[in-house]
């Protein structure tokens, strides 16, 4: 750190700046396979701190856009992405094991199992929530949405928690996706 | 937790894991993870089972890795591989009663007991013979000290969670 | 044909081929290795075409040419006194493909309903194996996909990376799997029970 | 609530036993062609394509629940009562499907006890929000 309290830790130094930049999304066109969708996305710009609330109809493909267009691509950005996933009960195993491995007793309730699998998330790094209010409590889906992160992309088919920021529905007519602003 | 079930699960996750990561080899098949998955069967049913552990590591390294054979195509090595791969769980399974030094010592002598069968049951089938058996002998060896050195690490990883002494299931 | 009928007549043709071509009097006899041979091939592509034709010879022919070569080299020692390793391997080299052939295609024969017709004793325990078997790959595949995505496990070089990634799936497919097995078996046991007390 | 009622439990961390309703259909069935059919009528309803060897996990959690509830209501068709309890599987259904499948079952068992809202889960029974012990 030098005088002036900017950081000069080269990796420091780049996320400091990074999480202030808005995520810039789209516009996008793809492919799929399996299950044989194409998705189109608009250009979408988020700003830091951005609670995004994704609804849809079952079988409409929010999971599939989370994990097989939406993940990839945060990845490829550079950015550390935590995904909770809608079988979430299947990947706490995943996660208790993760704890262990780092030297840590995984709690048992599940809740406290997904705040301590976030806790190394860092300032630009990006949380996904799929359907997590099916297994975690609404506070706890609070305290994750109030977690500081760059951005949380958050599935449901619940109500709309009054902390998030935009919405966006998914559509589906057979093999096209489509992302609408707003329910 | 119930040994018979803890038993069946380690049976599927041995013959899942042998099937799930293959490098196809000039020799038997393929060279897989399924011996870090014996080792860990071994060590965690010698952990969890206060009776028998030596049986349930033997059934669950000898039936898991067998039945990999069989759903893989290979079913004619399925015969060879329950007597080598049994003899390791049962001797993975005797090593958890021991803590650091001596669990790897264990674990690497359940490693080399399934090399030197392999070698010696290769060596005497009529449609495989000495030649097969050489041919085996490095990538077994190989493959050993991998599945040693990734059983024993994931088994202190479940230590470490703590699911094994949960008493809720009673061992039986 | 279904159940014990068609276990038993299929074991009985493996351990007939290799009572007479593996272990007993035609383990030399080229004509009918040859013709062994040219039937399991002909049944191999019947059941899985051309593709699962492929995916064999890829694993017989490097096993088989590695099988001669060994066969050359024991010759050129001379071990054990003999000169005739290399025409053993290549007597090997067609007996081999048939006993893996033999099995292979007995075992790919068996459906689920041969072991629905099972007699009831047995028939809980090959079917709740098959069922897992079945179930927990695509679970530890989905585990994998998982610890393949987890933001801890993403730095280190691929050896490392790859070896913690092991680890956590081992431990993570444990209790995964455990849990999968005890609800199968229970669900199991409660709809074979709501069956019987409705026969539909 | 008699409990002395056979119960038909959809729990959906585990809806079946094996991992397709085809072979799901060849365990459970006296007449496994005439289940399959009516099966992929009871999708068709739902607007839902249903293939029997596709693997169920590969459906949505809503899709799942739907296909073996339905495999179910046919089994059970000449069963006068049976209690159906849907109350874990509820939370995977969007508003419109649960109202679809309530009717849908009440029309295929119309003597059975169907279970549905979540404010039904008996004090003391574990709700779906389980923790991890073993």
């Amino acid at each position: 750190m030098n005088s002036s309290g900017q950081s000069t830790h080269p990796s420091l130094r780049e996320e400091s700046l990074q999480h202030e930049d808005p995520m810039l999304l789209g516009p996008w066109e793809i492919g799929v396979h399996p299950p044989g969708l194409t998705y189109r996305i608009p250009a979408i710009s988020l700003p830091y701190g951005s609670r995004v609330w994704l609804s849809g109809d079952n079988g409409a493909g929010k999971t599939v856009f989370l994990e097989r267009v939406l993940l990839p691509r945060l990845a490829a950005m550079g950015r550390q992405v935590f995904l909770v996933a809608q079988d979430l009960l299947l990947q706490a195993h995943v996660m208790a094991a993760v704890l262990a491995s780092r030297g840590q007793r995984a709690p048992r309730c599940l809740d406290d199992l997904v705040m301590a699998w976030c806790a190394p998330a860092r300032p630009n790094s990006i949380l996904l929530l799929d359907e997590a209010d099916r297994h975690l409590s609404p506070r706890t889906i609070h305290q994750l949405l109030e977690l500081p992160l760059a951005f949380v992309v958050a599935v449901s088919h619940q109500g709309r928690p009054c902390t998030t920021t935009h919405c966006f529905t998914i559509c589906r007519h057979e093999t096209l996706v489509h992302l609408e602003i707003g329910p | 937790m119930n040994s018979r079930i803890l038993t069946l699960t380690l049976t599927v996750v041995v013959a899942l894991v042998t099937l799930f990561v293959r490098i196809p080899l000039p020799s038997r098949g393929y060279f897989n993870v399924g011996d870090a998955a014996v080792i860990f069967a071994g060590l965690v049913l010698g952990g969890a089972s206060p009776k028998h552990p030596l049986l349930w590591g033997a059934l669950a390294g000898g039936l898991g890795s067998a039945a990999a054979d069989i759903l893989s195509g290979f079913a004619l090595f399925a015969p060879l591989t329950l007597a080598a791969k049994g003899l390791e769980g049962a001797l993975a399974a005797a090593a958890a009663k021991h803590t650091a030094a001596l669990r790897w010592i264990w674990a690497a002598v359940a490693s080399s007991a399934m090399v030197i069968v392999y070698f010696v049951g290769e060596a005497l089938w009529p449609s495989i013979g000495l030649q097969g058996a050489l041919a085996e002998l490095l990538p077994n060896l190989l493959q050993a000290a991998g599945g040693t050195l990734i059983g024993v690490t994931a088994f202190g990883l479940v230590e470490r969670t703590g699911w094994l002494r949960d008493d809720d299931t009673a061992a039986r | 044909m279904k159940g014990t009928a068609k276990l038993l007549l299929l074991s009985s043709l493996v351990v007939l081929y290799f009572g007479l071509g593996v272990v007993g009097p035609w383990y030399a006899d080229v004509p009918f290795q040859g013709s062994i041979a040219a039937l399991c091939v002909l049944l191999r592509l019947q059941t899985s075409g051309w593709r699962g034709l492929r995916t064999d010879l890829a694993f017989l022919l490097p096993f088989l040419c590695t099988l001669v070569a060994m066969g050359a080299l024991l010759d050129a020692f001379a071990m054990a006194n003999r000169t005739d390793w290399t025409e053993d391997a290549l007597c090997k080299a067609l007996v081999f493909p048939n006993s893996f052939w033999s099995i292979q295609l007995a075992v790919g024969a068996l459906r689920l309903t041969d072991l629905v017709a099972l007699p009831r004793g047995v028939r809980r325990f090959f079917i709740l194996t098959h069922a897992l078997v079945s179930k927990s790959r695509p679970l530890i595949e989905r585990l994998w996909w998982l610890v393949c995505h987890d933001p801890s496990l993403q730095t280190g070089p691929w050896i490392i990376r790859s070896g913690r990634r092991l680890t956590v799936l081992l431990a993570a497919a444990l209790i995964a799997v455990y849990h999968e097995t005890e609800a199968t078996v229970r669900v199991y046991d409660a709809r074979m029970a709501l069956l019987e007390e409705n026969p539909s | 609530m008699p409990t002395s009622l056979p119960t038909l439990e959809l729990d959906p961390t585990t809806l079946t036993v094996t991992p397709n309703l085809g072979n799901e259909i060849l365990l459970f069935a006296r007449n496994p062609e005439a289940v399959a059919v009516a099966l992929h009528q009871w999708a068709q309803d739902f607007g839902l394509v249903l293939d029997l060897q596709r693997p169920l996990s590969t459906y949505s959690g809503g899709e799942q629940v739907l296909l073996v509830a339905g495999l179910w209501a046919i089994l059970l068709q000449k069963h006068p009562q049976v209690i159906v309890d849907l109350r874990r599987a509820v939370s995977t259904l969007s508003a419109t499907n649960r109202t679809r499948l309530h009717h849908a079952l009440t029309q295929a068992l119309p003597q059975a006890t169907i279970l549905l809202e979540e404010e039904q889960v008996q004090q003391g029974e574990p709700s779906s929000r389980g923790d991890l012990s073993p």
